[in-house]
C-alpha cells in the first residue's frame, strides 16, 4: 500500500482537573508568576463579569446576553498571548480576551443592552473587530486582516475565535482554506465547547476531533485542554510565532464547556442533563489555576478574597457607568450608515427627527 | 378546537402535515431536542423521531443545498432559518436551484421545499434578529413568497405551503408569534397561496400591510375609523405571486392607497405595490400613493428599533394626507 | 486619449488607482495570470505583483469576507464575482458586514470596497451567466449600487466607487462590454455616484434605463424621432442612493414614463422607480408608468433569451401607449 | 507528547502509465475482461463525443462547451460503479459517467447548445441531477439525496462529483460534514485536474493531497490515480459498498489532468505551458487501459479501428438528432416555472406569445 500523506493530532495538556501538572515540560512563561497570577486574576474578572451581566440581564438592564461561564482559561489564554498590534476577529462570548485586550464591560453592557456604541471600543486596539453575530463570519475577516499584514509585510497576526458548531460552516474552512493557499498570518481557535445551542457536538461532525479540519487546510492543528490555561497560551504562543514569522496559520482547538445557558434566552435544561453540567464543573478552568498556583504559593484565599472584591467594586463602577450612559438620539440610525449621507436619506432623517419632536 | 398563538398553529401545522405525509421532513438547527429556539418544532422529534426532525451542522448553505437534494428525491423537506437574518447563505441554493429546478430540467426534478425563518423587528433582539428582508426572494421567478399575520392564516398558510409542489419561502412574524389567541381548527385546510386577504371593509382609503404590521395597521384603521375616516385594510399574506386584483378592486373604491411595510423603503416590496397602482390604477388614485416603512437605514439595536418600526401614528398620518391631498 | 471599449474603460480604471493609491488590491477568481475571464483584470498582476493582484480559491463567500477583512483593516480591495450569476454566496458578507460595519461601530471600522461583477444576459452564456440580480442589493442599507453603460461613465464610476469610503457593488454589463469604443482620457477623473445622466433631451415621453439597455433604449427612441416624437433618455448609473430628482425633473416636462430594465419586472428596481412617481409625481403624469422588464420568469438558457430581454420593439410600443392614453 | 488522532490517505494506482501493473493484487473485476473493455469502449466514445463536441462549438452549432477530454478514467470509473437506483449529482464535465448512465449525447448537445430540454434525461436514471454550474452545489444535492436514502431506508447511494478548485468552496464542506455527521451514504469525488480554469491547484490550497479534506468530516478518505480506471474503479466500489451498508461516507481524490482548455471560452496557453500539458498526455488515461488490454490480448488496433468508426457513426446520429430539434416555443419559459402557472404570469405568457405572434 501507498501512502499518500500522514498526519498526527497533538493534545495538549500541563494541568489536570486539579491543578496538578500532567508533564514536566513546562513552557518558559509559567516561571513569570506574576504573569501567571496576572491571568488568573483576569480569569476571575471575566467570571465576576459574566455574573454580573446576567443578573442585569435578569432585571431588565440587559438584553439577551450570550455567557462566557467555563470559557475564562480558552478566552483569556487567547487574549493573553497576542500583541496589541495584532488583530482579534472574535464572536460574541469571547469577553476573556477583549477585556484583556482592553475592551471595557460598559461596551460589552452597552452592545448587549441594544446600543450600538458598544462596539466602538474605547481602549481596545482600534482595529480589532466588533463582535459576530453571523456565525463564522468573523472567520473571514480575520484571513482578510492577515492577508492585508502580507499585503504590507507588517509582523502582525489576525486571530479568530470560533465555536465547535461555527466550525461546521463553510466560512470557517473558507478562512483556514485561504490560510493555507496564501500562507497567512492566521490563528484559528475552535473554542469547542461542546454546544451549539442545544446541538451536541456528536452531532454537529463525525470527525474524532475539531482540531483536524486544520488538515484539510493543510494548517498547523492541535488539540489543547481548554480548561488548562498553560496549554491554551502555550499553544497560542507558538501559532502566533509561527505565522509572525511567515511559517503559515495554525487551527488549536480548545476543549471546553459551556457551563451555562447558551444565551440568557435559552434554557439548557430543555436539552441536557444535570449530571453533564455537573461533571463539567469538575474541570472548572479557574478553579484549576487557582489550585496550582496555591500549590506555587502565589495565591491565597485571602489574596482570593480582595480580588474578588476589587471585581465587584470595577463592575459595580461599569454598570454605573453603562446606566448612565444617555441614549443615543433617533437620527443616530442615520448618522453612521455611509461617510456621507445620500440625498434621500438626509430627507428621511430629517423626518425621523420631525416626528421624534412631535412634528 | 384549540385556542393557538400564531407560533403555536406553525407547529400543528408541521405536525399535521408530518403525520398526514410520510415524506415531510423538518431540519434546521436546533429543531429537534429544543423544539426550535422559538419552539416552532417543539415535540416533532418526540412524536416523529430523529430521521424526520433533523438537526443539522451549524451551517446555512448546508441546510439550504440539502433541502434541495430532499425535495429533488421525493421528500417534503421544511427547513428552517433560525432567523431571517441567517438566510443569506441558503440564497445559493434557493436561487439557483430551488426555483429553478422545474424549470431548468422542464419538469422532470422539482423542489417541494419550505424554508421558513421567524422574521421582522420589535422583540429586542440582539444584532441581525430583526431584519425584515423580504425583498431578497421577489424579484426571483419560480418562488413563492408568503408572511402569514394571524394565527389561522399562520396554519392554513403552512399546509399550503408544504403542499404546494414548488418551493416556498415562509417568513414568520416574530413579534406578534405570541401576540394573541384564535380559534384554529387543526382540520388541515389549506389556505389559498395567491390571494390577498381583506382584513377590514372600508371606503375611503386602502391601507395595504404584510407581517407584524398589519397590528399596526388595524390599530391605525381604528384610530382612523375614531375620526370618522373608513379604512379598508388588506393583508397581503402572499407576497409573490400577488394578487393585484384584490388591492386594484379595493383603491378603485377608495381612490387612495397607503402602503405598509417595516423592511427598508427603498426597493422594498411595497415599491411593487405602489409600481403596479402606477401602471394600472392611475385613473383611479385620487391622491398620490404613500408608503409608510421602515427606513433607508438597518433597523438598529433595539434601544431604537420601535423609533424604525412604522407606528400608528405614522400610518395614521399617512392615510389623512391622501385624504388631504383630494 | 485612447479610444477604448466598456471592459477596457475597466480595466485603465483599476489600472489608475491602483498606480495611485497602494492601497488598492484585487481579488477574486481567475484575476491573476489569466487577467479575469472577461479579461477585466489582463496586464494588472504583471504590473502590480502577486501581492495585489490576487487569484484566491474558488469560493465566493471566501472571496466576499476576506475582501470585509482588508477593507476593515485598512485596504481597498476590488473583489470580482467572476459573473452576477455566482455573487449570492458573497450575500451574508455584503448584507451582515460590509453594509453595516460603519453603522455597526458607530463609524470605528468601514468597508471601502468594491464588488464588482459582469452583470446581463445577451451574450450566449451558459447557465448561470446571464442574470440581472441587481434587486438583490437596492433594498439593503449602507450599500451602493452602480451600474454604468458605456466606457467613459464605467472609467468614471468605477474610480469613484474605489474611491468612496463605503462599500459599492459595481456591476458590469458583459453584453457591451465590447460593443463600441469611446475616447476616455486616463485622467483619473471619477464622475459622480449619485446622479443619473440624461443621455439624451426629449419632450414627449422620458424612457428610464441602465446598464445595457441603455443600446436598446436610445434604438427606441431613435425609432420614435422617425415618428416624430421625441424621447428623452435617463441612464440611472447609480440605482442607490436612487438621484429621483433628474427623473422628476424630466417627467415634469414629459408627463410619462417608460421605465426600462431586463431584470424581471416584479420587484426589480423599476417597482421603486414607478413607486417615486406614484409618490411624488402623481400630478405630473399624463398617462400611466410603463415598465418594460424581462418576464418574471428566468432568462432562458440562449435560443430563447432575446425573447426575454426587452426589445426596442417593446420599449417603442410602451411609449407609444403613454402617448395614446393621454 | 499525547495524541488525539492519527491518519494515513492511501494512495492507490494498478496500472503505470504504460499500462503495466504496478501491483498484483489486482481487484476481482478485471478478471472479467469483457466488462473491462466495455469500459474501455466508453472511455473511447466519451473521447469521440468530446471530440466531436468542440468541433459543433467551434462551428457554431453549440454555444460554450466545457470538454471532459483527460479525464475518461474518472469519469468512466464513477459511472460504471454506481447502480441505476443511485443517484448522480455532477457539475458539467463528466459525460464519461453521465453516457454510461443513459444520458444521450444530444442531450449533452441541447444542454450546451442553450436549450433546455437538455436537462429532460430520457434513458438516464429520471431521478439523476442535471449539470450544475454554480460550482460545489450539487454536493449538497447528493448530501440531501444520501440524506433521503437514509430516512427512507433504501439502500441507494449518492454520488457527487467535484473540481479540485470546487474542493475550496464551502459546499463541498458542508457537504461531507453533515454525511458524516449523519452518517449518510454519500461519495464525494474530486476530480483533481490540477487547474481551475486558469488557477492551479496550489494556490487552490495548502494541503498536501485534496483527499485530506474528508478527514474533516471524519470520512473515509483516499487519493486514486485518477488517470488509472482500474483504482478509480476500485475505490467507488469500496466506497459504494460502505455507504450502501450503512458504514458511512468516503472522500474520493481522483488526480488527473485537463488535457483540454476550461471551455471553448477558455485559452489555456494564457496561463499554463505546453510543456506541462505534454508532459501530462504520457499519463492519457485511454492509452494506459488500451496497453493493458492489449498485453490481455483483449483489444488490438482492428478492434479500435472498429470501435472508432462506430463510434462516429453513433455521434454522427446524435449531431442530427440534435440539430434537427424544433426550437422550443417562446412559451417555454413560462411553462415549466411551476406546476402550475401564477395568473399574473400568465398574463405576460400571453404577451410573450402574442409578441411572437407579431401582435
Ligand atoms: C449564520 C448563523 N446561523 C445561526 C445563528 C444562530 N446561533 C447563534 S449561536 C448558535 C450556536 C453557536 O454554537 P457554537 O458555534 O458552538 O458557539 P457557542 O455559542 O457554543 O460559543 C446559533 C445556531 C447565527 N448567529 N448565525
Ligand atoms: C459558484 C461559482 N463560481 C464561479 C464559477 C465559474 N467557474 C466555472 S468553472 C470554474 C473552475 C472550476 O474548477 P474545478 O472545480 O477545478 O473544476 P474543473 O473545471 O477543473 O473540472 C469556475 C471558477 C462557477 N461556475 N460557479
Ligand atoms: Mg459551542
Ligand atoms: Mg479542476
Amino acid at each position: 500500500m501507498s501512502i499518500a500523506a500522514t498526519f498526527e493530532i497533538e493534545y495538549l495538556q500541563y494541568l489536570d482537573p486539579e491543578g496538578k501538572p500532567v508533564r514536566k515540560d513546562f513552557p518558559e512563561f509559567t516561571r513569570d508568576l506574576d504573569h501567571m497570577v496576572e491571568l488568573y486574576k483576569l480569569m476571575v474578572s471575566t467570571r465576576v463579569f459574566d455574573t454580573k451581566s446576567i443578573a442585569l440581564q435578569r432585571t431588565g438592564k440587559l438584553g439577551t446576553y450570550a455567557s462566557c461561564l467555563g470559557h475564562e482559561a480558552a478566552h483569556v489564554g487567547i487574549g493573553s498571548a497576542m500583541r496589541r498590534e495584532d488583530v482579534l476577529a472574535p464572536s460574541y462570548r469571547e469577553y476573556g480576551a477583549q477585556l484583556y485586550r482592553g475592551v471595557q464591560p460598559r461596551e460589552v453592557y452597552l452592545y448587549w443592552g441594544g446600543d450600538e456604541r458598544g462596539n466602538d471600543f474605547q481602549n481596545a486596539p482600534k482595529h480589532d473587530f466588533a463582535w459576530s453575530v453571523p456565525i463564522g463570519t468573523q472567520c473571514l475577516h480575520a484571513a482578510g486582516a492577515a492577508l492585508a499584514f502580507k499585503i504590507r509585510g507588517e509582523q502582525r497576526v489576525a486571530v479568530c475565535t470560533i465555536g465547535d458548531g461555527g466550525s461546521s460552516k463553510g466560512d470557517f474552512y473558507g478562512a483556514i482554506n485561504i490560510a493555507g493557499a496564501q500562507n497567512l498570518p492566521l490563528v484559528a481557535v475552535i473554542v469547542n465547547n461542546q454546544w451549539a445551542i442545544s446541538v451536541p457536538r456528536r452531532i454537529q461532525t463525525g470527525a474524532k476531533t475539531l482540531a483536524q479540519k486544520g488538515l484539510a487546510a493543510g494548517l498547523f492543528a492541535i488539540q489543547v485542554d481548554g480548561n488548562d490555561i498553560i496549554a491554551v497560551r502555550k499553544a497560542m504562543d507558538d501559532a502566533l510565532a509561527r505565522a509572525r514569522s511567515g511559517q503559515g496559520g495554525t487551527v488549536i482547538e480548545a476543549v471546553t464547556y459551556r457551563l451555562g445557558d447558551h444565551t440568557t434566552a435559552d434554557d439548557a435544561r430543555r436539552y441536557r442533563s444535570e449530571a453533564e453540567v455537573k461533571e463539567a464543573w469538575t474541570r472548572d478552568p479557574v478553579k484549576r489555576l487557582r489550585a496550582w498556583l496555591e500549590s506555587k504559593k502565589a495565591w491565597d484565599a485571602k489574596k482570593e478574597e480582595a480580588w474578588k472584591a476589587e471585581c465587584e467594586a470595577w463592575m459595580d463602577e461599569e454598570v454605573n457607568a453603562y446606566l448612565k450612559t444617555r441614549a443615543q438620539p433617533v437620527e443616530a440610525m442615520f448618522d453612521y450608515l455611509y461617510a456621507e449621507l445620500p440625498a434621500d436619506l438626509a430627507q428621511q432623517r430629517e423626518q425621523a427627527i420631525a416626528l421624534e419632536r412631535g412634528h | 378546537m384549540a385556542q393557538v398563538t400564531l407560533i403555536e398553529a406553525v407547529t400543528m401545522a408541521l405536525a399535521h402535515e408530518m403525520a398526514r405525509d410520510p415524506s415531510v421532513v423538518v431540519l434546521g438547527e436546533d429543531v429537534g431536542v429544543n423544539g426550535g429556539v422559538f419552539r416552532a418544532t417543539v415535540g416533532l422529534q418526540e412524536k416523529f423521531g430523529e430521521l424526520r426532525v433533523i438537526d443539522t451542522p451549524l451551517d446555512e448553505t448546508t441546510i439550504a443545498g440539502v433541502t434541495v437534494g430532499l425535495a429533488a428525491q421525493g421528500m417534503k423537506p421544511v427547513a428552517e432559518a433560525q432567523f431571517e437574518g441567517f438566510i443569506y447563505p441558503m440564497m445559493e441554493q434557493i436561487a439557483c436551484h430551488a426555483a429553478r429546478m422545474r424549470n431548468r430540467t422542464r419538469g422532470r426534478l422539482s423542489v417541494p421545499a419550505v424554508w421558513r425563518a421567524p422574521w421582522g423587528g420589535g422583540i429586542h433582539a440582539p444584532e441581525h434578529h430583526s431584519e425584515a428582508n423580504e425583498h431578497l426572494f421577489t424579484n426571483i421567478p419560480g418562488l413563492r413568497v408568503v408572511l402569514p399575520s394571524s394565527p389561522s392564516r399562520a396554519y392554513g398558510l403552512l399546509l399550503a405551503a408544504i403542499r404546494d409542489p414548488d418551493p416556498v419561502i415562509f417568513f414568520e412574524p416574530k413579534r406578534i408569534y405570541r401576540q394573541y389567541k384564535e380559534e384554529v381548527p387543526d382540520d388541515g385546510e389549506a389556505l389559498p397561496l395567491d390571494v390577498c386577504f381583506v382584513l377590514r371593509d372600508g371606503t375611503d382609503v386602502t391601507l395595504v400591510t404584510w407581517g407584524a404590521q398589519v397590528k399596526e395597521t388595524l390599530e391605525a384603521a381604528d384610530a382612523l375609523a375614531a375620526e370618522g375616516i373608513s379604512a379598508e385594510v388588506i393583508d397581503v399574506a402572499t407576497l409573490k405571486p400577488l394578487d393585484f386584483d384584490t388591492i386594484h378592486e379595493s383603491v378603485k373604491k377608495t381612490g387612495r392607497c397607503v402602503i405598509v411595510h417595516e423592511a427598508p423603503r427603498t426597493a422594498g416590496f411595497g415599491a411593487e405595490i405602489a409600481a403596479r397602482l402606477a401602471e394600472q390604477a392611475m385613473y383611479d388614485l385620487l391622491a398620490p400613493v404613500e408608503r409608510v416603512t421602515g427606513y433607508d437605514t438597518h433597523i438598529p439595536l433595539f434601544r431604537l428599533e420601535m423609533k424604525y418600526l412604522p407606528s400608528v401614528e405614522r400610518i395614521v398620518a399617512a392615510a389623512k394626507r391622501t385624504l388631504a391631498a383630494s
